[in-house]
């Protein structure tokens, strides 16, 4: 094994040797600089080798060849190791990265790298207090000279802010070196931490507060950052790279963890209180900023305040100290250098600059997976560690901790992915021809940069891949779906209708495969999510070329609701749920429009997200597999709170009144074929979820209220509501979105009824809803796609031209008004005998109302589309697409089959259900004898009504057919005007403000409060970040001010404790 | 009960006597109205020559596959309805095809002729048309609200959704009716009841004045004979539910023409003291009279 | 004695500070910090001094056997020759900082140095 | 021609230019057609008696003898009792009761009208001036015999005739049509082209289909 | 009517005053003090209501007179400002800006008189004649009869009688 100290020797000695070297023997250093630096990673990765794979333990090493305090001592332990490893690379890679200013600037600027990497290791390896201050000084030194390379002129401005914060830490650093060791006689950290609890109050303390401020100070903490942030702003974005990964994010956080060894478990507290602070602050702060780099810089500081927020945690986390603060940390290294990187391509500054990348499929690939991996989604590092903090956090009942991680987590998602919809939506910026000369290029592809870039794409994955492994669960890229997902990225150069081919087969398969392990529930959910996905996949057989990002998109989703149909465990369950609100939330993003609404979806749904983790790991109380039917065991002062938790993030992705907002631009503005996925399939995701949470945990009562009473309300109020917005609107698939929620909303309450019929009813809706909505999404999708409108009253009279997709509409419309004989009146009648069999009865009051209003929308949906008058410019419009075509029909024949037979599929629901429901089962479920269909209360016969109706309306459609055999048929401005003659389509078309005097009636129901609400919140966030953002005035003495102020508050905070 | 093939003559029969007897109980009622105006009035088989008429007359447009269907749906939603609820308590004979569903399908396929109908109307492409269908679907939402509470609150008093078991509940005196057990509800009903027949104050739906009779503007001929014999036939079946729920049903034919009439001169009776609501204001007029009685009814039951 | 040297050592510390903190000429944030920096030596080296013993050098007055007992400790001293070093090393950057600075923009103020911000 | 019933060039949603005329895409140029009677002379004799029996008029008031309808409907006339009453659109009415004088601008209103009523229709001039202009004799606007436009079944001569004389003139009209002879329509169909020239030669912005379905 | 005569006078050259009523009254005006007086009527003497504008043609001076009648609710007396136009190329500055109910009476006087508005709106669409291809019908040099005869069929047979004559006659035969 080498000597760790060769790590140190090389850096040093290279540096000193290229300042040797003759300044136009450029290769030669260059090659001087990656070979050292590739020998030290060397001697870090056997270092690593040995100790995670052979088993070695840490070792100490003595450089004087005395113990300490006679000698400096450095120490190797896999900590170490990693941290080393992430400095090297970061610097390798950057190295690389930076080769051409490194060539311009020769062998100095070399070998100042090379010091700067020599210095973050020394910082992570020593094991001396004074040691530690020579390196930081040696890292500041190094720093001050590597801004100089950044092309930016302001990076000189920046670095002296930097020096004179430097020289007031030093100034700490030293005082409290000097008293430290006054007061221990030793210098070495364990030497120290072994000697002093008694000894270290006092001046002791004191000592160690100066030595930690100053240490706390490199990693820059909120609000003593300023500096920080305009070197993130103004530096070559490899140094950024760098100076986030490494400097603060690996070697000042470990000092830091070093450091606290000597002041034990008092000061964690502290630690905890700055390092949330500057997560949640700085996020906060970010969504003000326009500048990629200031942003990528305030999110530094948010990774690096987290990760110290978990050091300060360290006393609860025990063993997975480690592998959470590992995950953390090496998430947002590789991450945060991998986007600084990506910056470097980029030749403007601002956010929205960023969509030049958008042509460049892998680039994109990269910054989603550094986004993800920033915002701990699955399968990344980051994922499994909040996992396992959150559930320790909540274990240990810090729950305030729990809320402000999360609360930062969120908005820090926030921003990132409204980056992301940035970057796929906005206009690319033009460059203009005489701006050529002066500019930069808007984006260089420069292969060893892509290489860089790349690299750390591949470490993210594998990253991801050894932190499953490492997990106490099973990891994730075991999962077969999720294989079968990302295998689509691989796939991605093959034309649509391979893939198309490929998904479906691979949906059915699976279905099929798994057939034999599902429950009756799982059958029905397996089947919508997959069967149903799959035929509305064959609807994207009309998309012609490639279709890139599709694909891999939509199997993570699907993939994420196979695996939430089968999680057994709340791990499981979450990881399914955080991959589908995922791909769902890429695929909503394709709209062409849709990019706020994208963003409020995935924040939306990382919200609701975030509760049900909160919800799990409050219940799981520790146990690692935490299955879900213990839910039902979950001790009482808990359980009402998990039962909270869980049903508000279930209910955030069914789009309950309050958190609906989301809902009707997200699926509306969706492509033509993800609208009916995201409606009639993902909605159910979240009623699956209500439904195992109902399931197991029953009734609960907060505060003496009953909660599933308070969901009954919620139902019904969303229902009522989402039918009446519905109502008002003139964009036919945000009618349809609203409808949606309408529906979710019967759903929900059906569920909150909490019998079996109610639970029947809404298994009811679940198929209807899929069914119906699918169709008429896809209708109206593909009229939408031939009229190149979506706004009803621009349409009109299409009946003649679409006769099919009209039926499709007209079948929809009928299912969805519940009116017999078709499937939507199963719903409604089981729907009856529910409420007849609760003790609820006010709240169905709104349902009922709900229902004739469901009417008032469905109505205007086919009469202004298909009825009316046909405008001119759709004279000549052609019938919808065949394969957007084939899905409604298919839709149609289930529709009729489902309605003559609903017992096909229900009556094994029905059974499945009712042990559920046992202590409750003196009235129970149906009776599904024979034809007739009965209840406690009454019953109903699919067949004979569908026979009666048929025939009647057969009989009299032939008779009048008949008499007016010979009847004109005339042309649409053929009709009785008042004796004048219509003037135009369009003025004779009664179609737009269709409901006006309902509107009068009732409009004052559908003032935008929800919307409102959101949106001040909303903007009070901005308003404050933009508020506080301006504290940081750019001048180096306020900045030292700050820091000052920073310091005394700290102490006196750090004196109440 | 199941499906006999002697059902069929049995139910032709329901109907060939509940078409005539709303054929002349119209004409009765504008009779009736007539008189109270001084006026002589149509003849009492007015109302057939009309029907004849209008099958009769040589020549018809259409605009469309929906035109045709609107009437159809319009009749089917009629005789459906009729169809589906006991007509005679306690006879097999009029007990036409309830066995096929409850209380519940027969409210639901209430709606069944009105889509139909403004489905027929829209495709007609007259905006006076939608403009109709616009008011008639915004007022009967409200309308059928106080209905739907009633159902629902008698459901709960009988414990029971089939329309034979709540008349059979409602047999052994006046008293023992759902008018008398449970009057909340019937109030609430028999409001809706107005907003349902078409009759002043409710029927801005018609306004022939401003937007000519609405939703069948375009209606002629046999189209129009057809939706005539469903008003003739839809008002007495939506009656023959309230009859059978809230006024102890039938159980011979003349008390059936007695029930119904008097439901129905309830309405012409409001019909002819009341102006014409504007949409708004009958919506407001159920959400604040109606429906909390309507509210009250589930409540107290 | 040593509380003189402590008392020195922090007063020149906070008129470092106060000097770097109000004045707006970069140079003379320099020298404020230079300042500063003499008077945490200054604090260093008053903290390794025991009063009554001698330098820490072994040679012939100060045999190897007493060296523990005799002479003062030798690692503050040791640790300022450090800090000085790298004391000068930082000042000698920050100056270097300050000529590139004039250089842009002709003038040492340093709250003319504030484009970066927010 | 009236500009919303020029030719026009659109372009549709897909990008390809077609061109849209509206006489020929909005309206149906197809003529009126001859109507025979039904096949049996019983059922057409039903028919015809049903037709007098429920005479529906439209209620278009083209001139000032409109007010002289409206007595009809009240207690003292009370044309109910004879089967008569108002339709507010041609679709569904049989009788268009062209009351006073007509203006030319009028005049294409009634066509228009009276081409929407079905097959049978009756028109019945009320007044002197759909006979031969009346007061109106001079007047640059306002025809002077009704009959050269439409097919007159009835005039009902007076200025104005009072509701008795219409009552009047509806039994005279009843029997007419019991006794098959009020075929108005067909006639109409038949000289179609003569009616069309006639009207044609006073409207002089002819701006509607030669027949209005 | 005097006095609001003499404060005008003050102000605008004026013509004549023809008293008809204690409260209606004529001034006759030239063409281009119609604006100014008019708002001054309105503004400062309170006759804010337009009632109507009608014409005169009178053929035998070529000239048209048009007539503003304007009305003061508050002590219920109108004015009317005759304006004397030529008949040839008639043409008379709009005051739909004044009056939006003006425009609709100038388009009456345009299709009626051929007496032209420029920039008053839509007043060259038709109003109630329509596609009429003679001269104005209003103007006096117009013979309807004529026109009549040529355009419209006439019932042959038709006898015009006096009334009167006709009546005593047909009651008297004798002439008693």
């Amino acid at each position: 094994m080498v000597n760790v100290i060769f790590i140190i020797v090389i850096g040093l000695g290279a540096a000193f040797l290229l300042g040797l070297l003759r300044e136009n023997w450029r290769n030669a250093a260059y090659a001087l600089t990656i070979g050292s630096l590739v020998s030290m990673a060397w001697i870090a990765a056997r270092w690593l080798l040995f100790f995670a794979v052979e088993g070695g333990t840490t070792v100490e090493v003595f450089t004087a060849g005395t113990e300490p305090p006679f000698a400096i001592n450095l120490r190797m332990g896999i900590a170490e190791a990693v941290l080393l490893l992430v400095v090297i690379f970061s610097g390798l890679l950057s190295a690389v990265y930076m080769s051409k200013s490194l060539f311009r600037l020769g062998g100095r600027a070399m070998s100042v790298l090379l010091v700067f990497i020599m210095a973050l290791c020394g910082i992570i390896l020593t094991r001396d207090i004074f040691n530690l201050f020579v390196f930081f000084e040696l890292a500041v030194i190094a720093t001050a000279g590597l801004l100089l390379i950044s092309e930016n002129k302001q990076a000189l401005s920046a670095g002296f802010k930097y020096l004179i914060i430097s020289q007031l830490v030093s100034v700490f650093l030293l005082i409290g070196i000097i008293f430290t060791y006054h007061v221990s006689g030793s210098l070495n950290i364990d030497t120290i931490a072994g000697v002093s609890l008694d000894t270290m109050k006092g001046i002791g303390s004191l000592a160690f507060f100066f030595m930690l401020i100053a240490v706390l100070t490199e990693a820059k903490p909120f609000p003593a950052n300023g500096w920080a942030l305009d070197i993130y702003e103004s530096a070559h974005p490899a140094f950024s790279a760098m100076f986030s990964a490494a400097m603060a994010g690996s070697a000042a956080v470990y000092a830091v963890d070093k450091l606290l060894l000597i002041g034990g478990q008092q000061w964690l507290p502290v630690v905890t209180a700055i390092g949330l602070l500057s997560f949640v602050a700085a996020n906060l702060l970010a969504l003000a900023q326009t500048n990629d780099r200031r942003t990528l810089g305030y999110s530094s500081v948010g990774q690096v305040g987290l990760i110290l927020a978990v050091i300060g945690q360290r006393d609860i986390l025990g063993d997975n100290y480690l592998f959470i603060a590992g995950g953390i940390l090496l998430s947002h290294a590789v991450a945060k250098a991998g986007l600084y990187w990506i910056s470097g391509l980029i030749g403007q500054r601002n956010l929205t600059d960023w969509a030049v990348l958008r042509r460049h499929p892998m680039l994109i690939l990269s910054f989603v997976s550094f986004i993800a991996m920033l915002s701990g989604l699955p399968p990344f590092p980051s994922f499994y560690a909040k996992w396992d903090l959150v559930m320790i956090l909540a274990t240990e009942n810090r729950l305030w901790i729990l809320a402000f991680i999360l609360l930062g987590s969120l908005l820090e998602a926030s921003y990132l992915f409204r980056w992301f919809g940035y970057i796929l939506k906005r206009e690319t910026p033009r460059q203009e021809k005489n701006e050529v000369e002066n500019k930069s290029p808007l984006l260089s592809l420069v292969p060893h940069k892509l290489l860089v870039i790349f690299s750390a794409l591949a470490t993210s994955w594998g990253l991801a891949y050894l932190w499953g492994e490492l997990s106490a669960y099973d990891n994730l890229f075991y999962a077969l779906p999720l294989l079968f997902a990302l295998s689509f990225l691989l796939l991605e150069w093959v034309s649509v209708w391979i893939k198309n081919t490929l998904a479906i087969a691979g949906m059915v398969a699976y279905f099929v495969i798994s057939y034999p392990l599902y429950d009756p529930l799982q059958i029905i959910f397996a089947a919508i999510f997959l069967l149903g996905g799959a035929v509305i996949l064959l609807a994207s057989y009309h998309v012609h070329g490639r279709r890139i990002g599709f694909y891999p998109s939509a199997m993570l989703m699907f993939a994420g609701l196979a695996m939430l149909v089968v999680a057994e465990d709340s791990f499981h369950f979450f990881a399914a749920w955080e991959f589908l609100t995922i791909g769902s939330y890429f695929m909503i993003l394709r709209g062409k429009n849709s990019e706020p609404h994208a963003l409020s979806y995935i924040i939306f749904s990382l919200g609701g997200a975030f509760l049900i983790l909160t919800g799990f790991a409050l219940a799981a109380q520790g146990v690692v597999l935490f299955n879900l039917g213990s839910l039902a065991h979950v001790a009482a002062p808990i359980a009402p709170w998990v039962f909270l938790l869980l049903a508000i993030g279930f209910m955030t992705k069914t789009a309950a009144i309050g958190l609906h907002i989301w809902l009707p631009g997200a699926h509306a503005e969706a492509e033509t074929d993800v609208s009916p996925m995201v409606s009639g399939i993902l909605l159910k995701a979240g009623l699956f979820g209500l439904m195992v949470l109902l399931m197991n945990m029953g009734k609960q009562q907060l505060y003496g209220i009953e909660l599933t009473y308070v969901m009954l309300w919620i139902g019904a109020l969303t229902a009522f509501l989402g039918n009446l917005m519905a109502v008002f609107q003139e964009d036919a698939k945000r009618l349809l979105a609203y409808s949606s929620i309408g529906q979710m909303g019967y759903a929900l309450f059906g569920l909150a009824l909490m019998n079996q019929l109610g639970w029947l009813m809404a298994l009811m809706f679940v198929i209807n809803h899929y069914i119906y909505k699918s169709m008429l999404f896809l209708s109206v999708g593909g009229v939408a796609k031939r009229t190149g409108t979506r706004d009803m009253y621009k349409m009109g009279g299409l009946i003649a031209m679409m006769p099919l997709s009209f039926i499709a509409v007209l079948i929809g419309i009928i299912a969805v008004s519940g009116v017999p004989p078709l499937s939507g009146f199963g719903g409604r009648w089981i729907f009856y005998n529910a409420i007849l069999s609760s003790e609820y009865r006010l709240p169905m009051m709104l349902i009922f109302i709900s229902g004739p209003i469901a009417f008032l929308y469905l109505f205007r949906l086919i009469h202004t589309i298909f009825l009316g008058q046909l405008k001119d410019d759709h004279r000549q419009i052609k019938e919808a697409p065949f394969w957007i075509m084939l899905p409604q029909m298919i839709y149609v024949a289930a529709l009729m089959v489902f309605a003559v037979v609903p017992g096909l599929l229900l009556r094994h629901v029905d059974a499945y259900l009712s042990p559920f429901f046992a202590e409750s089962a003196a009235r129970g479920g149906l009776n599904w004898q024979g034809l007739t269909i009965t209840s406690d209360y009454g019953y109903w016969s699919p067949i004979p009504i569908m026979v009666i109706i048929a025939i009647i309306f057969a009989l009299l459609f032939a008779w009048l057919v008949f008499v007016n055999r010979k009847a004109q048929k005339v042309k649409q401005f053929n009709i009785v005007y008042s004796a004048e003659r219509p003037f135009r389509p369009e003025t004779t078309h009664f179609a737009w403000n269709f409901f006006a005097p309902y509107r009068k009636a009732m409009g004052f129901l559908i003032q935008p409060f929800v919307t409102r609400f959101w949106e001040t919140l909303t903007e009070l966030l901005h308003t404050i970040a933009d508020l506080f953002r301006r504290f940081y005035t750019g001048n180096g003495q306020t900045y030292a001010i700050q820091l000052l102020a920073f310091v005394v508050v700290v102490y006196l905070f750090r004196v109440e404790f | 009960m199941q499906f006999e093939w002697i059902q069929i003559p049995y139910a032709l029969l329901t109907l060939s006597i509940i078409i005539n007897f709303g054929l002349l109980m119209n004409a009765f009622v504008a009779k009736i109205g007539a008189r109270v105006g001084r006026r002589v009035g149509i003849p009492i088989y007015q109302n057939y020559i009309d029907l004849i008429k209008n099958y009769g007359l040589r020549s018809s447009i259409t605009h469309g596959v929906m035109f045709y269907l609107g009437p159809v749906f319009r009749l089917t939603g009629g005789i459906g309805l009729l169809m589906f609820v006991p007509t005679i308590y306690g006879s097999v004979m009029f007990s036409n095809f309830s066995f096929a569903g409850d209380l519940i399908l027969a409210l639901y396929f209430i709606f069944f002729g009105t889509l139909g109908m403004a489905l027929g109307a829209g495709e007609s492409g007259h905006p006076h048309a939608a403009i109709g269908v616009s008011r008639g679907l915004s007022q009967v939402t409200m309308a059928e609200l106080p209905l739907a509470l009633a159902v629902f609150s008698i459901a709960l008093q009988y414990n029971t959704l089939s329309v034979t078991e709540i008349v059979a509940a409602q047999q052994g005196g006046v008293l023992n009716w759902t008018l008398f057990t449970n009057p909340l509800a019937v109030v609430a009903a028999m409001l809706s009841f107005l907003g349902s027949v078409m009759r002043p104050p409710f029927d801005v739906v018609l306004a022939p004045q401003e937007i000519p009779i609405g939703p069948p503007t375009e209606y002629h001929s046999s189209y129009l004979a057809l939706m005539q014999t469903n008003r003739v036939i839809f008002p007495i079946a939506k009656m023959v539910i309230f009859m059978n729920l809230f006024f102890g049903g039938a159980d011979n034919w003349p008390v059936f023409f007695v029930k119904i009439f008097m439901i129905y001169m309830f309405a012409v009776f409001i019909g002819v003291v009341f102006p014409r609501f504007r949409v708004e204001q009958s919506i407001r007029w159920f959400l604040i009279w109606a429906v909390p009685i309507g509210i009250l009814a589930v409540i107290v039951v | 004695m040593v509380q003189i040297a402590m008392a020195t050592g922090f007063i020149l510390i906070l008129m470092g500070l106060y000097g770097a903190l109000t004045n707006h000429n970069i140079l003379r944030i320099i020298v404020s910090f230079s300042v500063a920096n003499t008077g945490v030596n200054i604090i260093l080296v008053a903290v390794g001094y025991m009063h009554g013993r001698t330098a820490p050098i072994l040679n012939e007055a100060v045999p190897v056997a007493e060296a523990a007992a005799r002479i003062i400790d030798p690692v503050p001293q040791a640790l300022v020759l450090t800090a000085i070093v790298i004391g000068l090393g930082i000042t000698t950057l920050m100056l270097a900082f300050a000529y590139k600075l004039y250089e842009r923009k002709g003038t040492l103020d340093i709250s003319k140095f504030s484009e970066l911000k927010w | 021609m009236k500009e919303e019933l020029e030719k026009r060039i659109i372009k549709g949603p897909d990008g390809l230019e077609f061109e849209v005329e509206p006489l020929r895409d909005y309206y149906c140029e197809a003529p009126p057609t001859v109507m025979p009677a039904a096949y049996s002379k019983i059922v057409e004799d039903l028919f015809n008696w049903a037709r007098s029996e429920s005479i529906w008029i439209l209620g278009f008031g083209t001139g000032c003898g409109a007010i002289e309808m409206r007595p009809l409907m009240t207690p003292r006339f009370d044309a109910y009792r004879f089967g008569v009453q108002w339709r507010p659109t041609p679709r569904q009415s049989n009788l268009f009761v062209i009351s006073g004088y007509l203006s030319v601008k009028t005049l294409k209103r009634v066509i228009r009208s009276y081409e929407q009523m079905q097959n049978p229709k009756y028109v019945v001039g009320l007044g002197s001036c759909t006979i031969n202009g009346g007061m109106y004799w001079d007047s640059y606007n306002t025809i002077k015999r009704l009959d050269q436009y439409l097919p007159v079944d009835l005039y009902i001569a007076g200025c104005m005739p009072r509701p008795e004389a219409l009552l009047q003139g509806f039994a005279d009209l009843k029997k007419l049509i019991r006794s098959g002879k009020a075929e108005g329509a067909n006639e109409y169909a038949e000289k179609f082209e003569w009616y069309k020239a006639n009207q044609k030669k006073v409207i002089n912005d002819w701006d509607m289909p030669d027949y209005n379905w | 009517m005097h006095e609001l005569y003499t404060k005008l006078k003050q102000y605008f050259p004026l013509g004549e005053l023809i008293e008809q009523r204690d409260n209606l009254a004529f001034i006759t005006l030239k063409q281009e003090q119609l604006r100014p007086v008019i708002l001054h009527l309105r503004d400062k003497e309170n006759y804010t209501h337009l009632v109507l504008l009608t014409a005169v043609d009178w053929l035998e001076d070529n000239i048209f007179q048009l007539t503003y009648l304007l009305s003061n609710r508050a002590n219920a007396t109108d004015i009317g400002l005759r304006v004397m136009i030529s008949r040839d190329s008639a043409s008379m500055e709009s005051i739909h800006d004044i009056w939006p109910t003006a425009a609709t009476y100038q388009r009456e006087l345009r299709e009626m008189f051929g007496i032209d508005f420029p920039d008053s709106p839509r007043v060259n669409d038709d109003f109630i004649l329509e596609g009429w291809n003679d001269i104005p019908p209003y103007r006096r040099d117009f013979d309807t009869l004529k026109y009549s005869e040529q355009t419209f069929s006439q019932r042959p047979g038709r006898e015009t009688k006096d009334p009167a004559e006709h009546m005593k006659q047909k009651l008297y035969p004798d002439g008693a």
